[in-house]
Formats: C-alpha cells, structure tokens, sequence
C-alpha cells in the first residue's frame, strides 16, 4: 500500500511551486490580472513552463514527451492553483491528451511533439460543438488547436478555422473566449464515447486539482494571518470559534487532496470506480475551494476585502472552476446515479 | 396582531409614492443604470434628488420640525424605507450621517449642534463620514491610535482612518480620536467632528476587490478642529459610539426585505433564462435562501413594533445584524450556484451580468463591516443569552 | 404595527407554561415515556386542559369553545411543545377545526361542544383515505372521532367504526396507531379543496408551532447548563466555539418564532401569503428544532445522552414532528412552487 | 502510487476469508439479529467466537508471536480489518484492550505486563475496560478526582468513572487514578490496572437515549490493586494516557468505510422500499455524505501508507476522528431524511427499523466520546495548523 507521491513526484511538485515563488508571484499574477485587454499569457511563463516540461507531462516519450500520469499531472496542476497562475497549460495538456487517445498516427506525429514542447498551444472546448459558437474556452483566443465535440466524436480545429471572441471574467488569472467554428474541424478517428468520457474525466481531475491547491494556500494564507494580527490584544487565531473554522477547513481540504490525488491514480489505472472517485473529488475540492477562499476575505477582515490584497485572485477562480465540467451539484447528481441506481453486489 | 398601519400613515405612503413616482426618471430603474455611471456622476446625481426629496419634505421622517424634520412616527419611517426602495429611488449619499449620526444628535447633541447638523445634512449641504475603524483597530475598535492633542481651542488630530464610506466626497468626518494621552481601551477617546476641507485631512478611495471604491481612507495629518465640536462629552466617545452604534437597530429591515426579495427575484429570473428553475436541488436552495428572507421581513415587523411600543430592544441589533447580513451573503452564493459553469462570466446570452456579480462581491462585505458576523456573535451569546466571558 | 402576542395572549402562555412546570412537569413526562405500552394520555392532564380550555381555543363561543384565534392556539402548542408534553391536544382542536370549517350544523352541534369541553377526543389522519388503513394518526387509540380524507373531501369516522392497531415509535411522548377503516365514514358536506388545504395548512402551523417550542427550550436548557457546568477550570459556555452556535440558534429561533406567529396570523386573516407563510414557518421550525435538539445533546457533553436526561425527550419528538404535513424539503419544494413558478408582479 | 497489498499479505487474505466464511453462522449476518438477542447472550456469544478466532491465529495480527499474536504487517492489520466487517463478524467484546492498552503495553510495559496481558486478552480471558472519563472530568480528562493511596504494597482506590464500555463485563480496568495527595492537572496521576472481581468495585450499567446500555459507571469504594499493576511510571499516568489515545490512529479506517459503505447501501434500499430515492434532493443529500465516506476511505489508506513508512502521524488523529465521527452522524441524519413523516416509527411496510434507529442514536455519541468534536477542532487548530492557544 503506497497512497502518497514519491519522492519524484515530490520533486516537480517543489520545482513547480519554486518556479512560481521566484520568478512568478502573486506580483507577477496581479501584473495579469490588472491587464484585461491583454491576453493573459505570459510568455516568460510559457517558456519556463515548456522548459521544464508542464505541457509535456502526459505527452508519451515516443512523441517528445515526459510520459508521466495523471497523478503527475495533477501535481502540476495542483501547484499551479496554488500559484493562481494563468496560462493555457491546462488545455493544452487535455488538447494533447484527446489526441494521445484519439488521434490517428499522423495527427499525434504533426501535434504531440508541438504541443510537449509549448511550441503550440492547445485548448479543450468544454461546450457546443463544431460547426458553431463554443463559449467559454480557455485560452481559446491564443490556442493554435482547439478539440472540440463534432457529431458524437471529436475533432480538432486550428486556428485559422476558427474566430475567437474573448469573453469578460471577473477572474483575471485566465483568458475566455467563444469561438465560432464553420467547418467540422478534422475528426480524431478513435473518439468512442468512452474515449470522450475518459477525456472529460481527465480533464475533471485536472480542474479539481487546481481547486485544490487554491483551497489549501487559501487557507495556509489564512491560518498565517491570523497567527500574526491582533485584535483585542491578542492573536485573532487564538479565538476559539476562528480555530474551529480553519480546522474544520483544514480536514476538508486534506480530504480533497487526497480525492484528487485518487481520483488521477483510478483514472491513469482505469480503477473499477474511476468515474466516481472522479465525481468524489470534483465535488469535495470546489466546496472546499469556495469554502476556504470565502474563509479567506472573512478572516483577513477588511483586508481580505479589498483589492490590493491577493484574497480577490483565489476567491475569484474557486468561483470560476467550482462550475467547470459540472459543478458540486452535477457532481452529486453523479454520484448518486453511481451509488443509488445500481444496486450494490 | 395588527399588521396594518393607521390612516395618517397610509396617506403618507400615497404622498410619497405620487412625489417618488413624478421624480424618478424611467431609465433610474433600469438594472445597471447606475453601475454605468462614473462615481462622480453617480454621485452628484444623487446627492441632488435626494436635495430635491428634502426639499419636497421627505426627509428626517421621524425627527422634529423644528430641525428640519417631518414629525413622522415609526410607522412612516418604515413606509419611507419600504416605498423608496420599492420605487427604484437611489441609494442615499448621507448613509452613515442619517442612520448613525442624526439620532445620536438628537438624543445627546447640544441645541446648537442639532440646528447645525439637521438640516444641511437632510438637504445634502454637508456629507458625513464615519471614521473608526483604523488599520490596526478592526474589530477591537478600542485599539484605535488616532490622536488629538489640545491646542488652544483646538484639537490637533493625527492618525488614520479606514472603511470610510464616502471619503472622497465627504464633508465632515465624525471620528473616535483618542484625546487623553496615555490613555488605552475605551478611556480617553472623544467624538470629534472634524471638516474635511482642510489641508491636514486627505482622503482616498479604497478599492475593493469587486473594483469598486465605495470605502476610502482618511488620513489625519495636524488636522484642526474646535474642541466644542465634540459630540458628547470630552474624553467620553466610547460611550458616544456605543450610542451612536445602537441606532443600527433593523428598523428599516422592512426595506432591506423589499430590496432583498427583489435581488431574489432577479436571481430567479435569471435561473429561468438558463433553464436553471426547473432544478430540483436548485429549487430547494433557492428556497431555502427564500426562508431566511421571510424570516427577515417578520423580524423587521417585530422590531417595529418593538420601536413603537417604546420598548428597549437592547443588544438584539446584533440578531438582526446577522440574520440580514448572513442571508444576503447567501443569497448571492445561490446566484453563484445558478451561473454554474458560467459563474464569473460578464454576460450570458446577453444577460449583463455585472450588476449582479457587484452585489455578489459587496455580500463578502457585509459580514465583516459594521461588527463582524463574529462579533455579533459574542455579542448574541455574552448579552443576549448571558453566557460567560 | 402591532407584531407581537397581545397581554392577554402572554396570559393564555404563562397559564399553560405554568400549569406544565407545576403539575406535569419532564418528571410526569418520563412516566409516559417510560410506559409505552401505556395509552399516553395522561387523565389529568386531560382533564386539567380541558378546565383552562386548551381544547377550546378554537371552537366558536356559540358551540361553547372560547372562539380564539390560531395564534392563541399556536400560543398553546409551544407551550405544549415547550413542555414536551403527551396528549391528544392537537387532534382535538383539528378535528374540530375540520367540523367548524365543513361540518353540517348538525355535525357542529353534536361534536364542538363535546370536543370542546374535552369530553370527547377527536383526531385528524394526515395519510391514507378511508374506506382503507389510515397510519401513524396520533391518538387514535383514544379518539372517539378521526377526521379522514375520504373521496376529494372529509368525513368523520367514529371510534365504533374503526379498530387501531398501536404503532411503535422511539418518540414515547406521544402514540401513533394504524386505523382500519371499512366505510367511507360520515362526509363533512362542505369539505371543498380549499378548506382541506385550509385544514392542513391549520394542522401544520400547529405542529411548526410544537417544534418551536421544543428548538426554544432545547436551547434555554443547554445555556443554562453550560453557563454552570465547569470543564478546564471555566464553564464550557465561556468556550467561544460552543457561544457562536449557541448564538446561532438563538437567531434560528427567534426567526422561527416570528415565522409560526406570523404564519398562524396570516392562515387567520387569508392574507395572500399564507401559503407560503405556512411553509416557511414549517421548514424553518423543523431545521432549528432538530439542530437545537441535536445541539442539547452535544453541547450537555455525554449527560445529554443518557436516559436519565431530559435531552431525548426534546430530540426524539422534534424527530417526529419534524416529518409531519411535509418535512423541510417537502416545504421548500412549496416554497419553490409559490416565489418561482409564479412570476411575481 | 501502489494500492495493492503484498502476496503475504493477500495470502492471509484468503486463509482470513475461509476461516471467516466457515465460522460465522448465516443468521448473524441477518439485519437485527444481534439486536435480538439479549444483552448477555450477545456478550457471550461474541466472546466465545472471539477465542476460537484468537485460536484459529486470527488475532493480535500486528502482535510478535511470543506474546501470542500473529507477527503480521500493518496490511495485514488492515485486511483484518476490512475482512472482518466484510463478512459481518461480530463486534468485539475487547475493543479497549485491543486498541488502546495492548499497544501501549507493547511500548511501555514490563516484559511480565506484555506476557501476562497480551495473551489473555487475545484470547478472552480477560475483559478489559477503560477508567478515564469521570463526572466531573469529561473533555477534561485533568480534572480527575479518582484517588489512590498507597497503602503498604498497595493502592487503596476511591471515586467514580462514566463512560466506561462493558463495564458490567469486565474483568480488569486500567484506571486513571491521581495517586499523589494535592496533585492537580496532570501530574500526580498513575494508570493503574485494577482487578474488578472484588468487593471494592461495583460496575453498574448506564442507559442511554436508545435504551441500549453499551457504556456503564465503575465505583471505587476501597478498591485494591497492587502498586506493581502500574503501567508506566507511577505518578506518569498522564504521558501513559497520552500515548495510549495516540493509538486511536484509523488504521482501521478502512474497516471503518466498508462497515459505513454498508450503512450506507442499507440507507438506500430503504429509501428505495419508501420510494424516495428517486427525489432529486434527497440523492443530492445521499451523494454529499457518500462523499465524506468515499473521503474517510482514502484517508485511511494516506494513514495506512504512513504507518507502513514508518512516518510520525503526530496530531492527525484528530482529523481522523473528526472525520469518520461526523461523515457517520451525517449519514444517519439522512437517514431520518430519508424516513421524513415516518422518522420514529419502528418499522414501515414491514421493514423493521429499530436496528437502523439504533445506529441513528449511537451517531450521536460519537462526536462526544474520545475527544468531542470540539476537542479535536481545538488539537487540530493548535497542533497541527500552529494557531495559538
């Protein structure tokens, strides 16, 4: 029994977060978010991340890739909440994962190597399907590929098949826009329903990771505030009922961390309860994660409240991702057709 | 159980809703009209309908005539609250002087203070401010740091001041300034009415995580001020904002419903354009936050008449505090809840959503400002339930 | 404005409250408990309620009852609610209710006055129509008339037409039976729709009423313990983790008191609310109860759960109560309907 | 990431599995049977199956061989665990003794306490119970006013303690006892391990909200027990109690989920039976605490994968118990949810409930015992999360 990263996991997990703490701060993170017309990905970013392989994690070592798991994926992911960094990382590791899974010889040769390398960047179009308008995806406006549902399958769309219209968000760590797509795109030839499902399962995971890791510096952020401030002559954290809040956050956000933990290793291992641990963790990492960024502004008291104070970047993407790819309640719904349908053996 | 109001009072209502009605333009009602304002704009707009309003006599419903006041009872106040609201008119740009300061001069205010006050404040000739907390002195308000030394006739303030609604269009500043030297806690501290227009006062906006400014910062720096523009007793401003705070008492809870319940349906309306309301879970949480709302409207009917029978609602401002504050913070979760995957978008399917995500943003205020949701609490258990310390 | 209890209404309370802490107090409760094969329907207590007129409140003075309105007769279910109190109270004054609002005159004549003098003992079915088994109606086993659904309307079955079967339940402070019922009974001519959402609508502010009560003592029980009872040197009640949940429920209470008043009040009036004043009062009188009672237990540490302790009396009967004439989510789903379904104007 | 077990380990799998298999009679596994049966016969039968286990080489599977038990691995421990619930085996009647002193004898006690209580406990010869919680000292296990003086070769013990589980079966109890006159807090204490076969002990059941008595009262009144049936140092009891709750690890946490996990799938055929687990809501509610459970799960096999490395767990039995404590209450409050109008009834359309009822009520103690919530909450805000006291 080994349910923990290894010291190699631990490892890129900590080169991540030191990449981040150095050379991309929550400074570095407010340059973003005060820069709405921009597009939000910052090419110093892109380049660190591509050098130490981020996009090329799930990428197999035949095309130029790390060839890792899920469960090194969502450590990336993970810390990259924890940094509420922008970028397309995410969606061009799903991007190449559609491929990976779905695409034909030639479509992984021409795509896998561009997008390990960060050459290309990829996005995953959540809704809608070609031809049409696809709302909400992320980085979409500098994607180079975007896979999007065609028919039952899926296809992927370049960039000059498509036009993209960036959409507002009051979370300025990432980029939206709508794309409207003519054509059908070119289809990804293995795409069966349950290829579509895994994908949607991978890419669940990856969200609930980055939720995760919003969630426990939330409240790190928090417990070390409060450790500081006084108020009536005495650390804010030494009251009882403020105590009580952080600890009970405290297990919820370990509980997630193991979900999402779990959740990656069933998928990768195709684990009989993959599509519930998958629901399991989405639904305990965006609770916990509007729990504790919310816990965050309330803590900090007025502080956590304003703009100058980086509480705004957590809570404001917690709000954003709790809804991606089904929000606690579609999770729920889930579980529930998954334990309550099917009368156990 | 009379849940009617007498005749005098339902003809006030009608008086009001003819004035409201002939002044407030159609487009004022539309959702966003004043979120698209710049705050200046916003600001000077209403600052002058709500002259106008006085003008017209309807303002300072419940204080005397003499002052400038309309005599009204409680009664009316209440109808005022709810009809304004009702009527789409705009907020008021004199919140903290009308709520915290007025009835506090006029329940300890000299004579001269209370002509002086009154009236230019109700005719928006002068905007007050509130200035307590401090950026070390929060929730423990008696750590404050702001100090005024004795000079002559004056007082020589210096310190700084946060959380100030209006700061940078306010007038006048009423401010805790601890006035004793080497004083600590709640001695030594007086209530000073400071101008604002002088160059030892320097406000600034404050903005906020929405990206809005409605708080600012006031710094003091050799400020001036007479020493008889002291409210209360020199050296007693605890016990002066300890009054002063008590007038948050949920008397306008009725109005607070009325916008609240609006807000809901909003949300509602919104559920429906996505397809969202016919959601079973949807449903229950939305009702669940209908609840609390329901719960509001009749504890606002209690404590008018608790008003109008004259009896002591003593610490029970802080129930009222927090059942308003927690349910709207709830309320705007539940939007949250709705958008689902669209949660931080600014529009969908040409719905603008950016008043609403403004009033989301604004409810992680509320349960921190004005004594924190925790505060209340202590309050509730220590006072209300007589719990030890 | 006058949203309160009149004087005359707090005297109606403090003669009930009063004569359950003198006569009947959690002692003379514990008998009934503790007897369970027992009728629970304590002759002197009847007899007592009968004398003050608790079964009257609602019956007109000119068919000898006191001719009060609900908020009198909600005065009286929390005090009985207050006092955990045994009896058949409630199916009297709704059986009576369902003779007054649909009863031939000469239905009214033969059964107000008797009900009202306590003579007689009716009850109300809330499930089940007859002919048929009607469950779980309280006190059936000592009514002399039930009120049943029988076709789209009501009629009265009496005792002679009906056996009852005891059915056990953990809530000793009351007893359910299972009636057989083989005839439609004797309809009550002017049992249209409204008047049986009316009856019901009754019957619920009655039983939102009861678990008001219980929440309001729950609470005032576990203050008063835990501002005595010492633990690390200080009372447990100066610990800031168990104030703010006890804060908490007080403004849950308070709030629930408002609602069964106000909702008693409106059911009265016909004002255009009262549906969903009543649903609101049900769903929020059930919540509060069943967490002050479980916060009893908890916060009176392991004494609150032992039989030697009152808290079970509160915890078991809120449990009960808290199912009837729809639980919370029944109510919230009505909620639902009145403030979604109908666009308001 | 390896969530497999070791062949050894899966081999013992399958000997447990048979031997399982072949000794637990049908009727056992029947819903309400052990509820059936009164309490004594339930005890005995239990103890009695518990022996030829401990025989069979089914016990102390953690344990070396010379003190009687298995010599196995923490997997082992585990599969154990989870096999024993998964084939409905009784409960043990030794569950104090097995979790709590047998692994502190291991680590602290005389190579004669290991051998003389080991062995005997494994095997049921001795029943052992706890002595800690008294009336006055519940969460404040310091406040104990047990007292022991010495006398001679002896202690002579005196006072009262609550809470104590198969008191009135129990053969020896390990005591918290303050054996120093004028002692407070936590010095001054021994943990003394008192015979309760004698004239000076009287255990007496205590009831509880369910009717069941699983908890009873121990009075001390001129108890003997020799000052050498001490464990730990004399006057150290309080590090011995320390290190004995340390135990209370949820190594057996996945014992603990695959008992819930039943629960849980017995929740919903009832719901299925009344027709409910078709509502939408009433799903969602299932689903959340099928969450938590799920969330218990991998946390016991995060506990299982430290204790195999070897790694200090510190302070996370805390969050251990906070955990599987509340997830359970959580899920017989659904279960209530679930019942709506027919929540007390002792059974519906035939199905009887009062076994499940019993389940209900017994959630209530466990976020009382072994450290409140709140305890826990305090442990895991100031020792894990570094927040000051």
């Amino acid at each position: 029994m080994f349910f923990a990263l290894t010291d190699d996991q631990r490892e890129f997990d900590a080169a991540v977060r030191g990449y981040l703490a150095e050379r991309f701060d929550l400074e570095a993170v407010r340059g973003v978010v005060e820069d709405p017309a921009g597009d939000g990905h910052p090419a110093s970013l892109w380049k660190a991340a591509a050098e130490q392989g981020w996009p090329a994690v799930l990428v197999p070592e035949e095309h130029e890739g790390l060839g890792l798991g899920l469960v090194e994926a969502q450590v990336i992911a993970r810390a990259l909440g924890a940094g509420v960094a922008p970028g397309p990382w995410r969606g061009t590791v799903l991007a190449a994962e559609a491929i990976r899974l779905a695409g034909s010889p030639e479509q992984q040769a021409a795509w896998l190597p561009r997008l390990a390398s960060g050459e290309a960047v990829g996005a995953l179009a959540p809704r809608g399907s070609a031809p049409g308008t696809l709302p909400a995806v992320e980085y979409g406006a500098v994607a180079d590929v975007v896979v999007v549902r065609s028919g039952e399958g899926l296809a992927l769309v370049e960039a000059s098949a498509f036009s993209a219209t960036p959409q507002g968000s009051y979370d300025g760590t990432a980029r939206l826009a709508s794309l409207a797509v003519d054509g059908t795109g070119e289809a990804l030839p293995g795409a069966t329903a349950e290829i579509v499902a895994e994908l949607t399962a991978r890419a669940t995971v990856l969200v609930a990771a980055d939720l995760v890791g919003i969630a426990r510096e939330a409240l790190s952020r928090t417990v070390a505030y409060d450790r500081d401030r006084q108020q009536f002559g005495v650390p804010v954290g030494s009251f009882q009922a403020i105590k009580h809040a952080l600890a009970d956050l405290h297990v919820g956000v370990t509980m997630a961390e193991h979900a999402a933990l779990y959740a990656a290793h069933a998928v990768d291992a195709g684990l009989p309860d993959a599509a519930l641990a998958v629901a399991v963790a989405k639904a305990k990492a965006g609770d916990v994660a509007l729990d504790a960024t919310a816990a965050m502004i309330q803590y900090h008291g007025g502080i956590g409240y304003t703009w100058e104070h980086e509480a705004h970047f957590f809570y404001k993407r917690a709000k954003r991702l709790a809804g991606q790819f089904g929000d606690s309640d579609a999770q729920r719904a889930r579980i529930a057709e998954l334990t309550i349908d099917t009368v156990p053996a | 159980m009379d849940l009617t109001y007498t005749e005098a009072e339902e003809e006030f209502r009608s008086e009001l809703r003819s004035w409201l009605s002939a002044n407030i333009p159609d487009e004022w009602t539309r959702p966003g009209f004043w979120e698209s304002l710049d705050d200046d704009e916003s600001f000077r707009l209403r600052r002058d309908w709500e002259r106008d309003k006085a003008l017209a006599g309807f303002a300072g419903i419940q204080w005397p005539t003499e002052y400038g006041g309309r005599g009204g009872t409680p009664g009316m106040k209440a109808i005022y609250d709810e009809e304004t609201v009702r009527a789409h008119a705009p907020r008021t740009v004199n919140p903290l002087g009308l709520t915290f300061l007025a009835p506090t001069v006029m329940a300890i205010g000299t004579e001269a203070q209370k002509k002086e006050i009154i009236g230019p404040m109700l005719r928006n000739e002068v905007i007050w401010c509130q200035g307590f907390s401090e950026p070390g002195a929060g929730s423990d308000l008696a750590a404050l740091t702001t100090k005024g030394v004795r000079d002559g006739d004056d007082f020589v303030v210096n310190g700084q001041k946060v959380w100030t609604t209006n700061a940078v269009h306010g007038d006048k500043i009423f401010t805790m300034v601890r006035t004793e030297p080497g004083s600590s806690k709640h001695r030594g501290i007086s209530m000073l009415l400071i101008d604002m227009h002088q160059p030892g006062v320097d406000a600034r906006p404050l903005k906020q995580m929405s990206g809005a400014s409605e708080f600012g910062e006031v710094f003091f720096d050799d400020a001036r001020v007479p020493a008889r523009d002291c409210l209360g007793e020199i050296g007693d401003g605890w016990r002066t904002a300890m009054l002063l705070l008590s007038f948050e008492r949920g008397a306008s809870g009725i109005a607070q419903y009325t916008e609240f319940r609006r807000q809901y349906d909003q949300i509602v309306e919104v559920a429906r354009a996505l397809g969202r309301d016919k959601d079973p879970v949807m449903r229950g949480t939305l009702a669940r936050v209908l609840t609390e709302l329901e719960c509001l409207r009749l504890h606002a009917m209690h404590v008018l008449t608790q008003v109008e029978q004259g009896r002591d609602l003593g610490f029970e401002a802080s129930m009222t505090k927090l059942q308003w504050s927690e349910a709207f913070q709830d309320l705007w979760e539940v939007f949250d809840d709705v958008l689902g995957e669209d949660a931080t978008l600014d529009s969908i399917d040409g719905i603008d959503l950016r008043p609403l995500h403004a009033q989301a943003m604004w409810s992680r205020s509320v349960t921190i400002w004005g004594g924190s949701s925790q505060v209340q609490r202590n309050i509730t258990a220590e006072r209300v339930l007589g719990l030890p310390r």
